[in-house]
């Protein structure tokens, strides 16, 4: 299980893997957001969570496609089925290598790009934690997603059609964390429901992933 | 017709509405429920026929 | 080490029964050829067998966790090195004496550290060839191994397999090609099934009204 | 016993098509009656709320939709338990036939909702939690339904359709606390509920009741014609695919 992490993550940094791709895509959603509601500090804002929250989500679901669709196509995911490792540990691993190399630096650079979008002081904090507590869920939701449609060869827009909803609960938890940071109220009680999301997604997403895998690769 | 006083467009459209979305479906399912009858019933006849 | 049997064995594509009834025997040391024109089953009989895909009916043994599989695609990722490949699947298969001795048995050693995406159709084949022998598992199915390849190339993989056998191992090979080897070969389509057999979907028993 | 026994045996296609074959145009009328004579008498007969004025007559079309948006969801998700478990073919199909009707009941509560929420609230759309729940509800309905679309061979739809709505009802019910704790609403939650002694009089009671009866009835209608359009489909799918192989 760690070698698949170790491999995907190599797999990752390498060139044409694709990281820095939600980066960047997290980086531009951020700096057009002013040009379509104002320039104004006081509009920005109070916005500036729910757009960070949004722009984080749809830089992860941007990635989310290559989870299992690459090991299907050059036929590992076939051979990682008849090796001695349990089907659900391989998602477990692929959603894990997913988190770090799109969630963790979405996690990293948020705070930073929060700037642009005048989110107020102990906002960044809390929107660095909210995306921390929250971001494995949405790659767990993801893998599960990419599972279902990997035998699919337009499966794209599918998946987002079948992630997005299922995203809901991570979003509201995920935003209201970081707007209560930057009002300055206490976070704490969505901040715990954030968190039991994402235990949530761990303890029962890896089987509905593998037992979708299974069925694909009938 | 009932007076419906000054909500008289809300409720006439929510009413169209509904119907209209309920006809929809029931036209639908009876549409493509005789179309794979059909499809079906020559299927089997090429079969034993 | 057992004998690979398989017993009245039904395989189906999609629910449709392609093959059924079909009993063979590999013994240690022994290689079996299955012939049969494209579409009859082989890949999809090579997938049940190593467990991928339920049987309709029947039995193979041993189990899946004593069989390895080499499809069409191998599985090497493009960006990492013959090495790092060949060190993941090691791993994974718990195997502890590392990977210089398939390395140097499949003339690989040369290219450990060049990227796969680098190498010729014939050093890719036996790169995926090497993975089979990393599985430390005796039974290897092979999907057309020698597709693309040249006939030096045919050769040399045609000796590994042989050393395989010799050291006890057995292997199921669908293919074309005449690749030299001593081994009988089977063909399917005697085991074909009927398309009037329903077995497998219980939509094709009967009329449903 | 019997009960068990009749029920099971609507797993085989063959013996569910003869005992739905009459069933369909039974519930049919009984479903015409109920929906048309509840319809009627709420729209034409019951006086108007001293609050809502007429409005309170699209009461006869939200709620009962909305119930059977639901129970349309559930039943979905506990056919698909029955295929994972029994294998049974036929409760595949029928939750795939499911899935339209409600989701043409999720849209009618949708609709009705937003149109009864300008008169009440002063807007078409409020991000009421309940609201914006069958709102979610119905992405779900969209994806599942994109999901049996998308897939050729139709066990291979089944079982992943069928993972998919259990992953998605337990979503489902989490994005309802969610939305709840979003935002605390401006939906009379009273209203809607069915204990006829808090809040809803007589007068407004019975042709409810009627018309919920209808939607029931309906819903069954659909589903049972739809179950049986399915069941020939996948007949001719087999029969096509053996057609290809001789």
């Amino acid at each position: 299980m760690t070698r698949i992490f170790l491999r995907d993550l190599r797999l990752g940094v390498r060139a044409g893997g694709g990281f820095g791709l939600g980066l960047a895509f997290f980086l531009i959603v951020v700096v057009l957001v002013p040009f379509g509601i104002g320039p104004e500090t006081a509009r920005l804002g109070p916005v500036a969570p729910g757009i960070l929250w949004i722009g984080a989500l749809l830089a992860c679901l941007l990635s989310l496609d290559r989870v299992f669709a690459l090991d299907r196509e050059d036929g590992a995911l076939d051979l990682l089925a008849t090796a001695p490792v349990p089907l659900e540990g391989v998602a477990l691993a692929k959603a894990a290598a997913h988190w770090i190399t799109t969630g963790l630096p979405l996690c990293l650079a948020a705070p930073a790009l929060a700037v642009l979008l005048a989110l107020p002081w102990p906002g960044h904090l809390w929107l660095a934690v909210s995306l921390l507590a929250g971001t494995p869920a949405l790659s767990l939701i993801g893998a599960f997603g990419a599972a279902l449609t990997v035998g699919l060869r337009r499966g794209g827009l599918l998946l987002s059609l079948l992630v997005l909803p299922l995203y809901v609960p991570t979003l509201i938890f995920g935003a209201d964390v970081a707007r209560r940071g930057a009002e300055g109220l206490s976070p704490l009680v969505p901040l715990a429901l954030l968190g039991a999301v994402s235990l949530g997604c761990l303890a029962i997403l890896p089987f509905a992933t593998s037992a979708a895998l299974r069925v694909n690769l009938r | 017709m009932p007076d419906l006083g000054r909500y008289a467009l809300e409720v006439g459209f929510a009413y169209a509405a509904t119907l209209i979305l309920l006809l929809t479906l029931v036209g639908i399912t009876i549409w493509r429920g005789r179309r794979v009858k059909r499809a079906l019933q020559a299927a089997e006849g090429r079969r034993h026929g | 080490m057992s004998a690979l049997e398989v017993r009245d064995l039904a395989v189906s594509r999609g629910g449709v029964p392609l093959l059924e009834g079909l009993s063979f025997r590999v013994a240690p040391g022994d290689a079996l050829i299955l012939t049969g024109h494209n579409g009859i089953g082989k890949t999809s009989l090579l997938r049940t067998l190593a467990g991928l895909q339920p049987p309709q009916a029947g039995r193979v043994a041993p189990g899946p966790d004593r069989i390895a599989f080499g499809a069409h695609s191998d599985g090497m990722k493009a960006t990492l090195s013959v090495a790092e490949n060949l060190e993941f699947w090691a791993g994974l298969h718990g195997l502890r004496g590392g990977i210089e001795g398939v390395l140097e048995e499949f003339d690989l050693a040369p290219l450990r550290d060049r990227a796969a995406q680098h190498l010729s159709a014939g050093q890719r084949r036996r790169l995926g060839l090497a993975r089979m022998g990393l599985t430390g598992r005796p039974v290897w199915l092979l999907d057309e191994p020698t597709v693309s390849l040249d006939a030096a190339s045919v050769g040399r993989f045609a000796r590994a397999v042989e050393r395989h056998l010799a050291g006890g191992g057995m292997a199921v090979l669908a293919t074309h090609v005449d690749l030299g080897l001593a081994a009988p070969r089977l063909d399917l389509s005697t085991f074909r099934a009927a398309p009037e057999v329903a077995r497998g979907d219980v939509f094709a028993e009967g009329a449903v009204e | 016993m019997s009960f068990s026994t009749s029920f099971w045996s609507l797993a085989n296609p063959a013996r569910f098509m003869s005992l739905t074959a009459r069933a369909v145009p039974i519930l049919s009328v009984l479903a015409g009656v109920c929906l048309v004579g509840g319809l009627v008498w709420g729209f034409f007969f019951t006086p108007d709320d001293y609050r809502q004025g007429s409005t309170v007559k699209i009461i006869y079309l939200h709620v009962p939709a909305a119930l059977m948006a639901i129970n349309g969801w559930l039943m979905m998700l506990v056919a698909s338990l029955i295929w994972l478990v029994r294998r049974h073919h036929v409760s595949a199909l029928a939750a795939r036939a499911a899935a339209p009707v409600g989701v043409t009941m999720t849209l009618i509560a949708l609709i009705t909702g937003a149109v009864w929420g300008q008169p009440m609230w002063g807007t078409f759309w409020a991000w009421d939690p309940r609201l914006t729940s069958f709102l979610i509800l119905f992405l779900f309905y969209l994806g599942y339904m994109a999901l049996w679309a998308a897939i050729d061979d139709p066990d291979t739809a089944a079982d992943l359709t069928s993972v998919l709505c259990l992953v998605g009802s337990v979503f489902a019910i989490l994005s309802r606390y969610a939305v709840n704790f979003w935002n605390q609403g401006l939906h009379q939650g009273a209203s809607l509920s069915l204990d006829r002694e808090k809040n809803v009089a007589d007068v407004f009671y019975h042709p409810l009741l009627l018309s919920m009866a209808g939607f029931i009835l309906l819903f069954l209608a659909l589903v049972l014609a739809g179950t049986r359009t399915e069941i020939r489909a996948r007949r001719l799918h087999a029969l096509r695919l053996r057609e290809r192989m001789a």
